[in-house]
């Protein structure tokens, strides 16, 4: 056991993985010489060499999908999106062709999309969104939301080893956070949600940075004598719909935290099998704590009150807790 | 090289699978939409025919010829059309999503352009693996105004790729005339772009298509990287079903009809001694046997299950 | 009144927008001499000229980014992508540029990207996608999803003539649906969802071609003794949550039909807002019908297995009546 | 053109806004990130100088030096990049997003090409309404690489439409060599794919810059079309804050550094007896003013309303 960055962990796994196996490959945008916008990739280009860490002209649509390509040769790409917001350009490869490969062709794709998301480092409106839900709409994707150093190494390890294109989200604010991770870096399965405390009042679930704010949250609560049950979701493909279904079972009330905008974000999914599966469970709607329906702004003032944080999450537990008692 | 008689089969198999085609979905047989490559088979089956076993071609929406040409099951691309498990996607894909990996096939798709980039993977692939292999990636002009066209060549440009980019240019992207969609629209002229060889070739002579490719497969296997052929051809078909074609005339469509690819390499045939009535009625029998067969094949086949048509969307 | 398809209430709204307003140019692939591959725009080069019907390169990314730019300098350009499974091409200058662009820089960008949605044409995984669910989590675009020739015309009106973003899902089964239309073609407003018909013990909430689904339900419903009530949504975009929660709180059941995969779609985040706002009035777990979690098949016996029908409503129906009475 | 004394000032203002930009993230004043144009200053005041009031220009991630040449106030950019309410924003753009829509500048942008499409547009509707306007779009070597890139200025071509592309060829995208990355790094020789003149000048230079947007921009207004311009420049600074230019030498730096653009251009005042110490010292001292101005007016500059922050997503 020892203790690393995000980064760091995420490294290690890079650098196991491709020691492991020759078809391990890196492309992206300045992961070479530069390391990648986050460090990420740093050391690995003399590690490996330019043949297996490629930098990429800045052409997000044709290298995710030259990937593809490489992919169905053989290979086991790993593409790094520098950030989660340019995936925009790159909708195509991964919508019409990864995730249909599978089901249309029977063809294996063992593609990774690394791409750090999300906000609160007061990067504006184009370098800080959270579209991990549109792709729960696109079957044949797995999606990994890992949200601690040592999830984030054995989810890697997992999706670089799994025959599915997998969507890989590392939030920016995660990057520089340390915590334990076993020397071995055990890889972790997809589709466990992680208990991170337990509680019988209210069940949290969050996934990525969130985790974070609701484990804050739920301290605080405590605090207060409201015992808050904190999921990891870990993966929203496939998604641990047994462990939240068997939480809220025991809670009665959920509060699903996520940094997406509101409207049709991973929360109304989770919600809708949670409210599906255990309706007569529950003693309280779902309730969704998320970034309201703005683009993020820039400004550090702003940017703090738009994106969920603990206060809110603390705010909101105790106004659900005293209207649905 | 394959022999000439094999040559002139798979442009006859082609023209009649998609006459068959173009037929059954006239009469409402087949549902959908298809697009179909008359007047365009001796691109296909001169590219193909330049490639060794392990290359691997990347098509297009218009792409049961590039298939047959490949070497493709006319029973399994039949049965596919007709939606049955035999097909090549088992009916999940229909008419614009077959592929036949045990043949280098890895799929024409339907989206215009989208072959290109994934045509570029295969090819950092095998070179990274040191393969002797090359992928080629057929598309349109139309394409060629894509933009990941424009990144899909740079990167191959830029690294050496052994990629081979075969455009049959046909002068229409759907009701668009190239003129009217890219600025310089001689295609080849844009391989300056990307420090690769540009050449234009006439797409209706089998053999010119050939020797392009078959040189540009020697350069990129040589590790001289891409090259970008351009094949001026033309569809005699609409660009799919039911199109009226009224964005050009019956006159133009007739003096390409006077340049049919199968005529073509008749003549080329003759002109080398080549050619017999015999081998002709063989030829063309074989092709309808074999096309009716492909009709017969598919109608026996079963339709999909239901029960399994969640399965599948992961390994 | 006359009775029209929705192609030629479509047109006929396009025509009288180009009549009414020179600023009015259309944009997309094909859609001169050939009308659009639909025929949507069919006569309207003869009749505007190629200065304001405006065939396009195959370059979905950068003309409807170019639009954005004409929609700047004061244009109402309305694009026409062919399928929306292309819009994957253009979602960086809608999401990046076109939703950003009032709330970031305070201006106007009134955009319509019209495009056809969905299967039961035998297209293929490629041809035959929904996504509007997407844009629902993309903040700054309205959408419309119209259900009939009058709305398809109104709604189409209304979009034209907003300073927002609009994006415009037409159904390709609608297409060929004829329907009465008001001779002045009235613009519709967006946000105001539709009755469709009068229930009492369930209510039904769809949009698009869903609507003909839900609609031939209820009437099969009824004859069953089950008095169905069918709301069309009409825009998702401004939602329209209070005729929603309304119709829920008479009915207490709530079944949401939607045409796109299951994972993700507009139907949760429907669920979601219902769920938090009439809880207590619910008596059974909102349901949602729709495609399972599959590329659409392109043979015609799965493509109808797999999207959702009248059959499948009024089982799913019948189901939810019994289960929860 | 404008005075000289102009220009030098505008060429200062940009030099001093984005040192003491850089200066406050070193310190930890400013948050989140940033990419400045110190050493390009020149491309953008000449392009800038030779443009109409009613020309439109579209930036780029590093567009603080673009705003000023085209007269953007100092204090609202440095109240943007505070985050606070009298920003050109309000705080919610931030150093990649600010535009003054008054001034014809339609706005920085954090989409690495993303601009060329909106400029494209721009032009369209100028072309339609017959309104004698050009749009100019920055962009840099690495968005030379985006399908945006090969769409928008094919369109261009295609149509003939009065937009100047500017590409400013600083020789690297954030750490990658322009050579690394583009197959054919001379960016305008990409021109001919598109029927467009490329002319390459010295970005240094602000004479040859505004000589060649002069040129092109008549060009376009006489309507024939675009222009793709390309000028050689470099960024002394980083690619953005924290950026230990691992990816080049100092001696690299250190020989730009002997071309930058402000001496450049004293040199040439010089050399048309046009320049005092006089001129210099009120240039400078004006400069400085003015961003210690942009500095006081942006710290004094109260937040933005939180109550505010959902309003205005919608028309
Ligand atoms: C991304 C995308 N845009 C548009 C289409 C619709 N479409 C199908 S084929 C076609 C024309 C393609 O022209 P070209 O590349 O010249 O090929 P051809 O049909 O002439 O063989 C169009 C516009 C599509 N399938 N995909
Ligand atoms: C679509 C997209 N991809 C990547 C980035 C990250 N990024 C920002 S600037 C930059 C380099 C751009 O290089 P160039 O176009 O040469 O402009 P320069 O920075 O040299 O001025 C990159 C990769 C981005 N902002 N947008
Ligand atoms: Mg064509
Ligand atoms: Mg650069």
């Amino acid at each position: 056991m020892k203790t690393l960055t995000t980064v760091e962990a995420l490294r290690a796994a890079l650098w196991h993985e491709m020691r492991r196996d020759r078809r391990v490959i890196l492309l992206g945008e300045d992961i070479g010489v530069y390391g990648g916008a986050f460090g990420v990739t740093r050391g690995l280009l003399d590690e490996f060499g330019p043949e297996r860490v490629i930098n990429t002209p800045i052409s997000e649509m044709s290298f995710t999908g030259a990937a593809i390509g490489a992919a169905l040769a053989g290979l086991r790409p790993v593409v790094e999106i520098m950030f989660m917001d340019f995936i925009t350009l790159a909708m195509d490869p991964l919508v019409n062709w990864a995730a249909k490969l599978r089901y249309v062709y029977d063809r294996a794709c063992p593609l990774v999309v690394r791409t750090p998301a999300g906000g609160g480092r007061g990067y504006g409106p184009t370098h800080s969104q959270c579209f991990e839900s549109w792709f729960f709409h696109v079957p044949g994707l797995w999606i990994a939301v890992p949200s601690t150093p040592a999830d984030a190494a054995g989810l890697l390890r997992t999706a670089i080893r799994t025959e599915n294109p997998v969507l890989f989200v590392e939030h920016k604010r995660l990057y520089g956070r340390k915590g334990g991770v076993s020397d071995r870096l055990p890889p972790v399965p997809f589709g466990s949600a992680r208990i991170v405390r337990k509680g019988k009042d209210l069940t949290l679930a969050a996934w990525s940075w969130m985790v974070a704010e609701a484990e804050e949250a739920a301290q605080r609560l405590a605090e207060e004598g409201i015992e808050a049950e904190v999921l990891d979701l870990r993966t929203l493909v496939p998604l641990d719909l047994e462990r939240l279904a068997e939480s809220v079972r025991r809670t009665h009330r959920l509060m699903i935290v996520e940094e997406g905008v509101r409207s049709g974000g991973a929360a109304a999914e989770v919600a809708a099998r949670v409210g599906e599966s255990v309706f007569e469970y529950l003693d309280a709607p779902i309730q969704r704590v998320t970034t309201p329906e703005i683009p993020i702004p820039a400004s550090p003032s702003l940017e703090r009150a738009a994106i969920p944080n603990s206060e809110r999450i603390v705010r909101e537990a105790f106004r659900l807790m005293r209207e649905f008692s | 090289m394959r022999s000439r008689r094999e040559l002139y089969l798979r442009l006859w198999l082609i023209r009649l699978f998609e006459q068959k085609v173009e037929n059954l979905f006239a009469k409402g047989v087949l549902h959908g939409t298809t697009h179909t490559a008359i007047g365009q088979e001796a691109a296909a089956v001169g590219a193909c025919s330049a490639l060794g076993p392990r290359d691997v071609v990347l098509s297009t929406h218009r792409g049961h010829g590039h298939l047959i040409a490949r070497g493709g099951d006319p029973c399994r691309m039949m049965a596919e059309l007709f939606g049955r498990e035999t097909g090549y996607s088992r009916g999940r894909g229909g008419s614009q999503m077959m592929a036949d990996p045990s043949i280098g096939f890895w799929g024409s798709n339907g989206i215009t352009g989208g072959g290109l980039p994934i045509a570029v993977g295969a090819a950092l692939a095998f070179r990274l693996r040191k393969e002797r292999r090359v992928a080629l990636c057929f598309f349109g002009d139309g394409a060629a105004n894509q933009g990941m066209f424009h990144e899909s060549l740079n990167m191959a440009g830029l690294w050496k790729l052994p990629v081979l980019f075969l455009c049959e240019n046909n002068g229409y992207a759907m009701s668009t005339p190239t003129a009217a969609a890219s600025a310089v629209p001689a295609i080849a002229v844009k391989a300056a772009a990307y420090g690769m060889p540009g050449v234009t070739v006439d797409g209706n002579d089998l053999f010119a298509v050939f020797r392009a490719v078959s040189e540009a497969r020697r350069r990129a296997l040589r590790g001289e990287g891409p090259t970008l052929i351009e094949c001026r051809t033309y569809r005699l078909s609409g660009h799919s079903r039911g199109d009226p074609r009224s964005y050009r005339t019956r006159a133009e469509e007739a003096a390409w009809r006077r340049r049919d690819p199968l005529r073509r390499f008749r003549a080329e045939l003759k002109r080398q001694g080549e050619w017999d009535e015999a081998t002709e009625r063989a030829v063309r029998r074989e092709a309808a046997r074999r096309i009716a067969e492909a009709i017969r094949y598919a109608r026996r086949s079963p339709f999909p299950d239901h029960e399994a048509m969640e399965k599948g969307v992961f390994a």
